[in-house]
């Protein structure tokens, strides 16, 4: 039952869409696609649905060569970003759409669409055609659709992407319950969101560039990012990543002295790094390292202050308003034993130990 | 903004537009009701005050010596019309649906070149087209019959159908065929069940240049046929000898647009709510 | 939609062979014959070399009427577009009666040419014909309108323009209705006045439009000969000959079937390269004055 | 495979097609046995009860084998004739009507084709040639015979022989043969000839102020520059009173219609010098045209002079306008075929008893084209002008009901009533029309009919007769010429350079033709001038 890939490679005008990809998605998981726009999220679910071919690479599903099935034979149901329905169909109509094809009875067939209907909160839309929904209700349609017919495998493409704040929010939380019991369903999901990764995924894939980077638990992923792009893919905002250089039992940081060596990095030999810290683990002190604020967001409750260090851009996430103002200097105190470092080239050296809590909804 | 003289202009360019445009057709409409003697002393417009009128125009064109029987070929250029437009328009969406959503290459020849080669034959003038035709039609046995006219008719329709499917189908998110067919629908089912219902607005309007043109065309319909497919326009042309009987002319030419100008009426909505925009980008 | 590579041929092909089997038959069958010297006696593809088209080369009533055409089809194109527009214009928003206004301008287009020139003829004729008639009222003199080169291309013109405007405000109202929004918003909040709407929002918009309508049209109008046909019988003299018309009597009335089979070659690739190169400039034409 | 299969369906559907096409056609013909005549012998025929614009006349069907009461023995019921003719009304009109009371009396299935003037010699020839069989019975001018007679089934003796055939006069006889076989069946006969308004030309008060104004007394014009001199003296003048002007000639001038015979006409009396044979048109011994000689170039001056004298748009009058302006009053004189007489004696006309027929003008001059000079004597030559014929085609697939139609067609009875009504384009061709007590018997006043009797069996006894350019490609030759002509009438070319023009594109036609096939066409021709 496993949809496996393998090597999969896509080159559209000289730009990689996919590139060796191999992954195994299993029935029952929700497997979770996380990447920045133009990833390659959307080429591998439509790969994978059939709507896209590929220049080399197997997909395999049961042991059966998979990329040979034709798309009205992949068992698969996909939900659109930008909630796409038959224009021409009321609502109850469009969940009946491949129900129909399928051949299904006529009672069923209505149990099933009531029943899916009811479940995403539509049931007394049957009769509306979509252009009378709002955008959430519309992607609600075609959730329901994808629902009611049980496939083997789904696939959502960023599902939440196109609809405001509050709706998304409400969605993904309603998202959690809708795919908890999926049996025998793989359901691939892809989100630029690393909460709803973390959220909804029992299984998380990073992509970039057309390539899986990483692939493991959210847990894993989130605490041991194998590079220092997953780290800054996971992370919102995104992890702020910087050179710098341990020796003689300090980090120094362009220049400042930033802070002591924690303890899970005391093994490493002195030397140059690539440090990645999480927003929330930087504060802005009376000493440290100093950088001219660039930015200031306000959001909620909480205040990002972008500080540019020299070339290098921080991120500093703090609780409550704060007045600082553009091109102020401030300084900027880095947590020791938050410290992700990395090598040169990006690859993962030392993690810190995590308190587990902290990872939010989790 | 605007200054008050504003309405008074718009409303005197329309009203003037509009005599322009619906004189020929009262001058038709007033000639049809006359005989030899209101056409004889020269121009009059008004019945009972400038001549006396009379239906001899009209019942000369139900048959009877000296006036043609416009029912038969009404009913042979129904016929032709209806269904080389069918025909046309089946072909062309078919055709057109490919040539929107999937890619073509064939040497140096791209979709886009598909897509002018079809549009590029309204530019063959139809006398080019017309002694081939004769020959081409008479070694299949197809002179003179109402299959070898719609033959030749989905020639001039087929391009129209292309022309105004292809960007209609550009229109419609190429999302849905793959919904569709991730909903288990094979291509042709997908184009059937998913886009054609959602195309009516557009097979409306190439329906409309589709009978436009079929119902017109008088030139290939003349010299394909001999007696078998009289088409309404031979049968108006039928009557423009050195003394052509006006009254007779006036009443068949109006019995021969008005079935266009019905239709004109019953799609005037489809046409204005701006389907044919993809058509014209 | 790669996995469907094998099904696209078959959405294709049917209409794609059905027009080209249609057309490429006469095509080569044109050719073929305008290298022989079939005529009306002499109904036979023997083949006598160029000779057609040398004679065509000195044929100055060929060369005439592609002038001709060059200045009526620009000339009652241009007449159309100019009021195709302003009618699409003001019927385009608010209007009383602009549903009956838009399928009375249809009109015309849904008409048989052919039939519509019979009824032309009767409008224009010189001693029974309501033009002169009215021209009379008004204490004008008579116009020759079909005996005389200037009137007859004049009457010929107006036939097209009725004809075929509706068609140009067709294309254009269907522009204008799907024109966005937003960018006259702009224009008002700027206090734009009509004028300054219409030069710098609404004609830039349209250009694409406008382009392909002109052209479409221009398509058609390299045809005409229907309407000169019925008209004006290319007369008087050839003064309202088109090579439609020309192609017509040398090739179906006097049945020099070889010779016009040469002329129609050369009206067909004369056509396609002044149309396409008249796409090319409009094209460029209307960006420069859009981004202006 | 999807696709094979599918385009097996396609292949199918067309070969299905065509099958079923090629099985409709053909059933073979076997007359059946007569049935019981429908007309007693010398029946009262009258067209009134086709429609209210008919005369109320009735005549007597006259006894003969093409008679009401034979032909209604005839039972072809469940078969198809198929006519082409021209456009309603000119002659197209009388082949429908005479196709409805075939279909009536016979049982057959008639289906009548009509179509405008220019259309029509390519829609005959072009089945023809192709070995098309569209069409059993052909109506059509009779100057097409060269390019129609191989096409052509020859009229059987049985209807060669029969009282109607017999009774038609010689020149019409002649026109109908090719090849020493009749394979045109007469319908009608034509000539042009002068139209003029006699109450006009025989006012004293006009003859006197004419003399006044010319020095000349007003008469029929004998000579086309007489005819110029009356129809410029008249022209802007209201001659009838009824407030608008009226014009001195009505000429048929469009360039597509039938120009070229008018100027035919009006050349005729320059260049058929009654001592020279060997052709007109052409040399027949070089085939080298004439048609730039300095007759046919007088004429055309004549002609480009004329112009003054023609009403509003009389410069691309067809034949139609020329019917409508003589036969509505609007011009003193006219000449052309008897249409716009017979328009003109309609009994609701305004000008009906107030018109004569006369020869058409002649010259005082011809051009001896053998001494290349001026011969000083006066001179008239008729022209008999080609006019609607009929014939039957060698693939008809019931010869004896096509033959039986036209013989129908040209019965006495429906002649005698066809005759009358002008607008049917027939025209006298039997000795028996040729009657004016026939014509008085329609309400003519006796000297009307008179000169109309007068004038037309005038022609027939005329030693000096000139006729169509009866030839294979004939249509080629006329339509150069016309465009000739229309070049000088429109300003755009000298006379002389015009029909240079005219002659240099004979020659291209004749070399396309083929000499000797042109040769050996015109030579018939030139017998019948040189009789």
């Amino acid at each position: 039952m496993n949809l496996s890939a393998t090597d999969l490679c896509l080159t559209v005008d000289g730009v990689d869409h996919l590139k060796d990809v191999s992954a195994t998605f299993v029935p029952g998981r929700l497997h979770a696609v996380i990447g920045r726009t133009m990833a390659g999220k959307t080429t591998l679910l439509r790969v994978l649905a059939g709507l896209q071919g590929v220049d080399s690479g197997a997909l395999t599903r049961q042991g059966a060569d998979f990329l040979k099935t034709p798309v009205w034979r992949r068992d698969t149901a996909m939900v659109y970003q930008q909630f796409i329905n038959y224009p021409h169909l009321d609502v109850f109509d469009n969940v009946a759409f491949p129900l129909k094809r399928a051949g299904l009875a006529r009672d069923e067939i209505r149990r099933r669409v009531t029943d899916s209907l009811a479940r995403v909160g539509l049931a007394d839309f049957e009769r509306r055609k979509p252009s009378q929904l709002s955008g959430g209700q519309q992607q609600r349609v075609a959730l329901a659709r994808a629902l009611a017919r049980g496939t083997g495998i789904l696939l959502l493409d960023e599902p939440l992407a196109n609809l405001d704040y509050k709706l998304r929010e409400q969605l993904r939380d309603e998202f959690r319950t809708l795919f908890s019991d999926q049996g025998d369903t793989v359901v691939i999901y892809t989100t630029t969101e690393p909460a709803e990764a973390m959220m909804l995924g029992d299984v998380v894939l990073v992509m970039h560039e057309g390539r899986i980077l990483q692939t493991g638990s959210p847990q894993e992923v989130f605490e041991r990012p194998a590079t220092t792009t997953v780290a800054s893919i996971i992370n919102d905002p995104p992890m702020n990543i910087f050179t710098g250089r341990i020796g003689s039992g300090q980090v120094t940081v362009a220049g400042f002295q930033a802070t002591h060596v924690s303890a899970h990095l005391a093994d490493l030999p002195d030397g140059t790094y690539r440090f990645g810290l999480r927003a929330t683990d930087v504060g802005l002190a009376s000493a440290g390292v100093e950088g001219e604020v660039t930015f200031v967001e306000i959001s909620g409750s909480e205040t990002f202050v972008h500080v540019a260090v020299g070339e290098t851009p921080f991120v500093v996430q703090i609780e409550g308003i704060h007045d600082v103002a553009l091109g102020d200097l401030v300084k900027l105190r880095l947590r020791p034993e938050r410290l992700f470092a990395f090598d040169e080239e990006g690859t993962l050296q030392r993690t810190p130990s995590y308190d587990l809590t902290s990872v939010e909804g989790r | 903004m605007r200054s008050r003289l504003y309405p008074v202009f718009k409303y005197t360019m329309i009203a003037l537009w509009a005599c322009f445009v619906a004189g020929p057709f009262f001058w038709a409409m007033t000639t049809s009701f006359k005989d030899v003697n209101g056409v004889q002393g020269g121009a009059t417009y008004l019945p009972w005050l400038q001549y006396e009128p009379t239906v001899v125009g009209w019942r000369n064109i139900f048959g009877g010596a000296g006036g043609v029987d416009v029912m038969r070929p009404f009913f042979n250029s129904a016929v032709v019309t209806v269904a080389a437009s069918a025909v046309s328009l089946v072909l062309g969406s078919l055709a057109a649906y490919a040539l929107s959503r999937y890619r073509f290459k064939l040497g140096f020849i791209k979709n886009s070149d598909i897509v002018f080669f079809f549009v590029s034959q309204r530019i063959m003038p139809p006398v080019v087209l017309v002694i081939p035709f004769f020959y081409l039609l008479q070694w299949t046995g197809l002179l003179d019959t109402v299959l070898g006219l719609v033959i030749v008719t989905v020639a001039l329709l087929l391009p129209i159908a292309v022309w105004v499917m292809v960007d209609f189908f550009n229109g419609i998110p190429r999302e849905i065929d793959e919904m569709a067919m991730l909903d288990g629908c094979g291509p042709f089912q997908t184009f059937v069940r998913a886009i054609l219902p959602n195309s009516l607005p557009g097979l409306t309007v190439a329906a409309m240049f589709c009978v436009v043109f079929g119902w017109n065309d008088f030139f290939f319909a003349f010299r394909l046929t001999f007696t078998e497919v009289q088409t309404l326009p031979q049968a108006v042309v039928a009557l423009n000898s050195s003394i052509p009987p006006w009254w007779t002319l006036s009443a068949a030419a109006l019995f021969g647009v008005a079935p266009l100008i019905l239709l004109a009426l019953r799609v005037e909505r489809y046409l204005s709510k701006g389907n044919l925009s993809g058509a014209v980008r | 939609m790669e996995a469907l590579r094998r099904h696209k041929s078959m959405f294709l092909l049917p209409g794609l062979l059905t027009l080209a089997l249609i057309i490429i038959f006469p095509l080569l069958f044109t050719i073929r014959v305008s290298f022989s010297g079939w005529n009306v006696s002499n109904p036979q593809l023997d083949f006598i070399g160029g000779a057609n088209y040398t004679a065509m080369l000195h044929d100055s009533r060929f060369w005439a009427s592609i002038t001709r055409l060059v200045l009526l089809a620009g000339g009652t194109v241009l007449i159309q577009y100019v009021i195709g527009f302003g009618m699409a214009l003001l019927v385009w928003r608010e209007a009383r009666g602009r549903r009956l206004w838009r399928v009375l301008f249809l009109v015309p287009m849904m008409t048989t040419p052919v039939v519509m020139a019979a009824i032309w003829q009767m409008i224009f004729h010189e001693s029974l014909g309501p033009v002169n008639d009215l021209l009379g009222m008004l204490g004008l003199t008579k116009v020759p309108w079909l005996t005389e080169s200037g009137p007859a291309l004049v009457a010929l013109m107006t036939v097209e323009v009725w004809q075929w405007t509706p068609f140009m405000f067709l294309l254009l109202l269907a522009g204008l209705l799907s024109l966005p929004k937003e960018p006259f918003m702009a224009a008002a909040i700027d206090g734009a006045g009509a004028w300054r709407t219409f030069r710098k929002v609404t004609f830039p918009l349209m250009a694409p439009v406008s382009v392909a309508a002109i052209i479409i049209r221009l398509i058609e109008a390299s045809k005409l000969s229907d309407s000169v046909y019925v008209l004006t019988s290319g007369g008087p003299g050839s003064a309202t000959e088109t090579p439609g018309y020309y192609l017509y009597i040398q090739g179906l009335r006097d049945q020099q079937t070889g010779y016009s089979g040469a002329m129609s070659l050369t009206y067909l690739v004369l056509m396609i390269v002044t149309l396409t190169v008249v796409a090319a400039l409009l094209a460029r034409a209307f960006k420069l004055k859009g981004a202006s | 495979m999807r696709n094979s299969s599918y385009k097996g369906v396609v292949a199918a559907a067309i070969v299905v097609a065509l099958t079923a096409t090629a099985c409709t056609g053909q059933d073979p013909v076997e007359n059946k046995p007569d049935k019981p005549a429908l007309f007693k012998p010398g029946s009262e025929i009258s067209y009134s009860k086709y429609s209210k614009s008919y005369p109320r006349t009735k005549v007597k069907d006259v006894p003969g084998p093409c008679s009401y009461e034979s032909i209604s023995r005839k039972d072809y019921s469940g078969q198809t004739l198929k006519i082409i003719s021209h456009a309603i009304p000119v002659i197209g009109e009388p082949t429908q009507l005479h196709a409805e009371q075939f279909e009536e009396i016979t049982g057959a299935k008639v289906e009548v084709i009509n179509v405008p003037f220019g259309e029509l010699h390519q829609k005959i020839l072009t089945p023809l040639q192709a070995g098309q069989p569209a069409y059993d019975v052909m109506f059509y001018p009779s100057l097409w015979i060269g390019d129609m007679a191989p096409h052509l089934a020859p009229v059987p003796k049985k209807y060669l022989d029969t009282p109607g055939m017999k009774d038609v006069t010689k020149a019409y006889m002649d026109v109908a043969t090719w090849d020493g076989k009749v394979v045109q069946y007469p319908v009608d006969g034509d000539r042009h000839y002068l139209k003029v308004r006699t109450d006009v030309l025989q006012d004293p008060k006009r003859q006197a102020a004419y003399k006044a104004a010319t020095g000349k007394e007003l008469r029929t014009p004998r000579t086309w520059a007489e005819y110029q001199e009356v129809a410029a003296f008249f022209s802007g003048k209201d001659v009838d009173g009824d407030g608008k002007p009226n014009f001195g000639s009505a000429e048929v001038t469009k360039r597509d219609d039938l120009t070229f015979s008018a100027f035919i006409s009006r050349a005729a009396p320059y260049v058929k010098h009654p001592d020279v044979g060997g052709g007109l048109f052409f040399d027949l011994e070089t085939m080298e045209p004439l048609i730039n000689t300095p007759g046919f170039v007088r004429a055309l001056d004549d002609m480009v002079k004329a112009k003054s004298t023609w009403a509003p748009g009389g410069a691309n009058f067809g034949l139609g306008d020329e019917i409508l302006s003589f036969g509505g009053g609007q011009s003193v004189m006219s000449y052309s075929w008897d249409d716009a007489f017979i328009q003109g004696q309609q009994p609701d006309g305004t000008i009906r008893n107030k018109i004569g027929a006369a020869p058409l003008p002649g010259s005082d001059e011809v051009y001896n084209r053998t001494t290349k000079a001026w011969d000083q004597k006066p001179n008239q030559a008729p022209y008999f002008t080609w006019g609607w014929t009929s014939a039957v085609a060698k693939a008809a697939r019931n010869q004896d009901m096509a033959f039986d139609y036209l013989c129908f067609f040209s019965n006495e009875a429906n002649t005698a009533l066809d005759l009358t009504i002008g607008r049917f384009g027939v025209n006298p061709y039997r000795k028996a029309h040729f009657d004016a007590e026939f014509w008085e018997k329609q309400g003519w006043d006796k000297d009307v009919a008179e000169s109309y009797v007068r004038t037309l069996s005038g022609m027939e006894s005329s030693t000096n007769r000139v006729f169509d350019l009866r030839v294979p490609g004939v249509n080629g030759y006329m339509s150069a010429l016309a465009n000739g002509v229309a070049a000088a009438l429109a300003g755009q070319k000298a006379p002389q350079r015009a029909l240079d023009d005219v002659a240099a594109e004979w020659e291209k036609i004749t070399g396309q033709i083929g000499e000797d096939k042109v040769r050996s066409a015109y030579r018939h021709v030139v017998a019948l001038e040189d009789n």
